[in-house]
């Protein structure tokens, strides 16, 4: 058992963009910061075999997943100058239209942030124990597959 | 020996659950096999196992209480 | 003269969150989209031979600034799969901790989204006409040098 | 013949204007060599030039009402 406390990074729901704001907001005191680096994640209305997709809803391995990321967080900040490093993922259902992931870095200079940022948002997609079911109008489904 | 089997995303579908209690499982490849004839469809799916949240490759053994989990192919963010 | 229509990127000022925010929101309609990426430049309160900077003045020879964004926004449209492209750059005094640049691009898969605002950051950052005065608390100031 | 000088950045603080106004230059060589000599700091000055909101490089004649800008290294962003 590791006894490294786990930062959470699941939310229920949507990303509200006022969320997003605030958390801009709250970087302005480090003014070592010269360059922040985000990447949302939207949920789109694919048409698939004529039907519309409607929202996605998110499930997790959390007990892996909260691990694994703190293990990705640490590797990013081993690798890249940052000053700093955020990252949410909804669970539950999320609306076409809707922000489904929030990662934001930040550095001195916009190289590491941009850099890390684009890492994370592929390690995450990749090594996240976290599924996404493509909910249609008609009330079914399919599992979503990451490119 | 009890397991507890985590199912996640489609498996869980297969399955009809996404928790199952299974008894008598030395190591993850008896484990899979007792399931993979339970749920044919199951067998033809792709999956990666973990034991204990360690993800594995090949058999491993499995203490008494571990917790096996079949994860269908990532698909976050 | 060319005629068409020029957007305006400047904006007095610092760039607020909650600008940002609107922007992001305003996304929510455009379903087809998958990924944004942010980049937001920041003023940092450097310390240059014992004296802090306390804020940036930006001035720009908007004639030729707003034409060449244009160039830069037409080449990036055809370079990458993008949705929408936005670009903000504050003009006059922006203090340390506070945005001077808002780099924004949306796509269907993120992708062109990460790699068109990268691009678009090197490129507004080395091809306009713009500078930036760094203040210092005693009322000096030096020019600044991009990296 | 008349020419409109826009100075930017630290150029406007060598020479002291943001816009200069001046007679006769037939071309930017012309130009150049008389505010060198007026503003010798500007000499050693890194900047590139632009007519009627053009970038040039080399010698450019400069019909009636050109504007000339004088652009020091870009620090945008």
């Amino acid at each position: 058992m590791k006894e490294v406390k786990l930062k959470n990074i699941f939310v229920q729901g949507a990303i509200a963009a006022s969320f997003i704001a605030d958390s801009i907001q709250k970087h302005s005191s480090k003014t070592g910061i010269g360059g922040h680096s985000i990447f949302l994640g939207q949920v789109r209305a694919d048409e698939i075999k004529g039907k519309k997709v409607t929202a996605i809803e998110y499930t997790s391995y959390e007990e892996m997943a909260l691990p694994k990321m703190h293990e990705i967080r640490e590797a990013i900040f081993e690798k890249y100058e940052l000053t700093c490093m955020h990252v949410y993922h909804s669970l539950g259902k999320v609306q076409a239209g809707e922000i489904c992931l929030f990662v934001f870095t930040s550095a001195p200079h916009r190289k590491a942030a941009i850099e890390a940022c684009a890492e994370l948002v592929e390690r995450i997609k990749a090594e996240l124990p976290v599924w996404g079911a493509e909910l249609f109008e008609d009330n079914t489904h399919q599992w979503k597959l990451n490119q | 020996m009890k397991t507890r089997v985590l199912l996640f995303g489609q498996l869980a579908e297969i399955t009809g659950s996404k928790e199952l209690e299974m008894e008598g499982c030395a190591d993850t490849a008896a484990l899979l096999s007792i399931l993979h004839e339970q749920f044919p469809v199951l067998a033809q799916s792709k999956y990666v196992v973990a034991v204990n949240q360690e993800m594995i490759s090949g058999n491993k053994n499995l203490p008494e209480n571990s917790i096996v989990a079949l994860l269908p192919p990532f698909s976050g963010g």
